[in-house]
């Protein structure tokens, strides 16, 4: 390589001297001579290629989350469906779906497509401070409304 | 007498439980069974303590075979876990489509002229950054109901299959003498229950006791008689029912499927319904 | 027993591993992809057989003529139903369905059957909202019926008249408004709204010629003229009429409402709570007027 | 009749029902109803008597329904065709539980827009293949000359007949007195 570079400036050193024979210089074979370009060093490129590409030794490791299994007696999880047939062995005027605390009170027992839920939704939020805390939200449900609407009344298949 | 007609006895020692630890059977009033049964005979169980790890029966119990006896059918129970878990499910993911990305007003470039592929948004399905084409929306809710008498089915074909597997015991009631956790640990690991086991009471006032010495083991689990259900009791190992919890799911059982007017329970369910 | 399904199945569960949450299933076939198949092969048909009215057919909604003017909106209005909106509406019910209702205890034929303990049943339904105003008996049945009862419906025809009095029964029609309707068709409801007993409206002046009417049974007709026309009636059909007078239930078989109550025994304008098994009456005047028959 | 209905409507649509301690501030608007307050006391401006009469009590539990279907009754003879289970049926091979409402569990199932019609026989118990076995001979006479298309599902304890048998089979139930 230093070899290489004494030789280049040698070469240069004789372009500058006056009088002398104009040469054709190959710079390419200078190239040609380094020998092929080493792409991806100390990489062996497998067949069937997986797992994590090539670190170095002793790097810091990935951070990558530790396997924890699931915890399948968290009192949510042992507890799960507990109540679901309160209407049969307890209260009979109870509704499980009036005690789904889980989900918000204009969703409980709710079922059906978008545009049902949308529906839904705007019926019970409208009267609420719902459109004005959050006007952008409100406004993109009345959009979503009005393109299903047209979507599913003008351009699906009807009956 | 028993050996032929009770499925209670176990099926790995049947002589593990000796007969001599029989308390006087004339202290405990035998049950009565309300709808006698026209073809099936009752099923029988023991009546166990709850005060002592050693295990003492003190008497047959007759269970209503409608109840007890009814067909274990398989499918039912899967339709109601299914249902159990979807019902309360909502699925809130969310993706926005292109009128949601903030921006995009404004025509990127000019339509001619460029050598540029026309487009009029930089929030367009087909730009980085855009809004994204049949993504979900929420909330998604995968609410449905299952049908009054199905539900009802459910618990007596996971009740039956309890029994016959030899996963569901009654005592007497849920008081322990400590509320030390080793004692329930020892006496259910003593009676060979399963390692998780779903106690259930009458009411959900409990006995100080069981509570204490439960809160700790996250496999032992109370529960209220009202809130007895289908995955609850598959997900339990052994299901124990104190004797008034036994009664009042029976009795309560029993009025449905003898129920004078079903018309109520069995209509479409209606979202605003009382 | 040894081939009892449900004890063979439980039998062989006893041998089976523990039935829980890992190892259930939905009967096989039960549940089938929503997907469609894709492909050259795999959406071949999409389960719509070969050709014919499955790939091609729509059922479409009943009178839609695929975009013409149906054949239903085609000509003018013609008026066959005016004013059906408005009509008061009788659900039937059949003697025979009666007779089986008393024969199968659910119906109490020593206690007068009115619209209520019917609707108690669970076996008939009215909507008053819908304008239905009550019990149409009719005759199916009439040549087998044998109860003896005190019976209020809202509509019966002569048959059905006569084959109660022949079998030793009292019929009364009456009617009742839709608010009392909506009383009696759950009682218990009601009660529980904590709202006195309303007092029953007067028919229609289009019904009222027929419930003052003694061949019809009218409650607003004059008894005398009614316990006339049970003889004329026994006459006409061939029977012997039989004596309520002499009949050990007699007091059942006399029991009438008002015209202004719904329930027996209970008057308008009671308040009555199922919690303490108390009755509240109005002491008011202005209220014992209104309420007064 | 105008002082009748202010009556009225005091005792029907409580409009005096309010809490005592907003009773004297002209408007109170709970922003929610579950952040408002109990209802602690009514005011009822009417005179009225608070009656305990066994008597009168008994008309109201006439009104009450019954919870569970009753027993039916036991007679000698059935005038409306209907006819209440055999008691002793508990040696028999097989067993048809009634319905709820003590009728024979089976149905007509009309599928196919109308065309095709199945009768459906459910509850059964026991052994279900000695019930076909039983019946197959009654209603392969029936349908002479044509053959007889009976599927049973052991599983769920059902017989489906393809064609409308329900009264004939209902016949042959009652002969036997399931």
């Amino acid at each position: 390589m230093l070899l290489n570079k004494l030789t280049v400036a040698f070469n240069i050193g004789k372009v500058c001297l006056p009088e002398a024979l104009q040469v054709r210089f190959r710079y390419h074979a200078d190239k040609v001579a380094r020998g092929p370009l080493l792409r991806r060093y100390g990489y062996e490129e497998k067949i069937l290629q997986r797992g994590t590409l090539p670190r170095l030794k002793g790097a810091d490791r990935l951070c990558k989350p530790l396997y924890t299994p699931k915890d399948a007696w968290t009192e949510k999880r042992a507890l799960f469906g507990q109540n679901d047939y309160i209407d049969i062995l307890g209260n009979e005027r109870l509704h499980p779906t009036r005690i789904l605390y889980n989900i918000p009170p204009w969703l409980r027992g709710v079922g059906g497509n978008e545009f049902q839920v949308m529906l839904r939704k705007r019926n019970m939020l409208a009267k609420t401070v719902y459109p004005l805390a959050r006007p952008t939200k409100w406004n993109q449900l009345q959009k979503r409304i009005n393109y299903l609407y047209r979507f599913l009344n003008k351009k699906t298949k009807t009956v | 007498m028993f050996s032929c007609t009770i499925p209670k006895l176990r099926i790995i020692f049947p002589t593990a439980r000796s007969l001599s630890s029989l308390a006087s059977p004339s202290q405990i009033e035998p049950r009565q069974l309300a709808f006698p049964p026209k073809y099936q005979q009752p099923r029988q169980v023991w009546l166990e303590n709850f005060d002592t790890i050693e295990e003492k029966k003190l008497a047959i119990l007759e269970l209503h075979p409608e109840v007890f006896a009814a067909n274990p059918r398989v499918d039912i129970i899967h339709d109601n876990v299914r249902w159990q878990s979807l019902y309360r499910y909502v699925s809130y993911a969310h993706t926005k489509s292109r009128f949601e990305v903030r921006g995009g007003g404004r025509k990127p470039w000019p339509q001619k002229g460029l050598g540029r592929a026309r487009h009029g948004s930089i929030r367009s399905p087909l730009f980085r950054g855009g809004g994204v084409i049949h993504g979900p929306k929420s909330p998604n809710p995968h609410f449905y109901m299952l049908p009054f008498y199905t539900r009802i089915h459910g618990l007596t074909a996971t009740l039956s299959i309890k029994l016959a597997q030899d996963d569901l015991h009654v005592i007497t009631d849920l008081e322990i003498p400590t509320d030390d956790p080793n004692f329930v640990e020892e006496l259910v690991k003593s009676r060979k229950w399963g390692p998780s086991v779903l106690f259930v009471d009458e009411s959900d006032i409990m006995p100080r006791n069981i509570t204490a010495a439960t809160d700790s083991v996250k496999h032992f689990n109370l529960m209220p008689a009202y809130g007895l259900n289908v995955y609850s009791m598959l997900k339990h190992d052994t299901l124990v029912l104190t004797r008034a919890a036994l009664d009042l799911i029976e009795s309560k059982l029993l009025t449905h499927l003898h129920k004078n007017n079903s018309v109520p329970n069995t209509q479409k369910y209606k979202l605003n319904q009382v | 027993m040894g081939s009892n399904t449900a004890e063979k199945a439980l039998q062989m569960l006893k041998f089976l591993p523990r039935v829980c949450l890992a190892n259930l299933k939905p009967s096989p076939g039960s549940r089938t992809s929503k997907k469609r198949g894709r492909g050259q092969h795999g959406g071949d048909k999409h389960g719509a057989g070969n050709k014919g009215s499955g790939q091609r057919q729509n059922y479409m909604r009943l009178g839609y003529e695929t975009g013409n003017n149906p054949f239903y909106l085609r000509f003018p209005h013609e008026p066959y139903y005016q004013g059906h909106h408005l009509r008061r509406e009788y659900p039937p019910l059949s003697m025979l369905d009666l007779l089986k209702l008393i024969e199968m205890n659910r119906l109490d034929a020593s206690k007068p059957i009115d619209l209520v303990s019917i609707l108690n049943t669970g076996l008939y339904k009215i909507f008053p909202d819908q304008r239905q105003y009550g019990v149409n008996l009719t005759d199916e049945g009439a040549d087998v019926f044998n109860a003896k009862v005190n019976i209020e419906v809202q509509w019966a025809t002569e048959p059905v008249i006569a084959a109660i009095e022949r079998a030793g029964g009292v019929i009364t029609t009456a009617y009742y408004d839709q608010h009392s309707l909506q009383a009696m068709i759950n009682a218990k409801k009601f009660f529980e709204r904590g709202v006195p007993i309303p007092r029953r409206m007067m028919p229609p002046p289009d019904a009222i010629e027929y419930y003052a009417d003694p061949t019809k049974r009218g409650y607003l007709a004059d008894p005398e003229k009614i316990s006339e026309e049970r003889l004329v009636l026994a006459q006409k059909y061939g029977y012997e009429l039989p004596q309520i007078e002499k009949d050990p239930e007699y007091e059942m078989l006399t029991e009438r409402k008002d015209p202004r109550q719904i329930f027996y025994g209970l008057h308008p304008g009671w308040v009555v709570n199922l919690k303490d098994k108390v009755i509240l009456k109005p002491q008011d005047e202005e209220l014992e007027r209104y309420y007064a028959s | 009749m105008a002082s009748i209905r202010t009556y009225l409507q005091r005792i029907i649509t409580k409009t005096c029902f309010m809490h005592p301690r907003v009773y004297n501030s002209p408007q109170i608007r709970n922003s929610s109803f579950h952040s408002s307050k109990f209802l602690v006391d009514v005011e009822v401006n009417t005179k009225y008597e608070t009656t305990k009469n066994p008597e009168e009590w008994k008309y109201v539990e006439r009104l009450l329904p019954v919870t569970t279907v009753p027993e039916p009754k036991k007679l000698p003879v059935y005038a409306s065709g209907w006819k209440p289970q055999g008691d002793d049926l508990k040696d028999r091979p097989y067993f048809i539980a009634r319905t709820r409402n003590h009728m024979m569990p089976v149905y007509l199932e009309i599928r196919q827009r109308g065309t095709a019609r199945h009768t459906i026989i459910k509850k059964i118990q026991g052994d279900i293949w000695q019930l076909e076995k039983d019946l197959r001979p009654f209603l392969e006479d029936l349908l002479k000359p044509k053959n007889l298309r009976l599927q049973v599902n052991e599983f769920a304890g059902k017989i489906c007949i393809n064609g409308d048998h329900v009264n004939a089979i209902k016949y042959w139930l009652g002969e036997r007195n399931f």
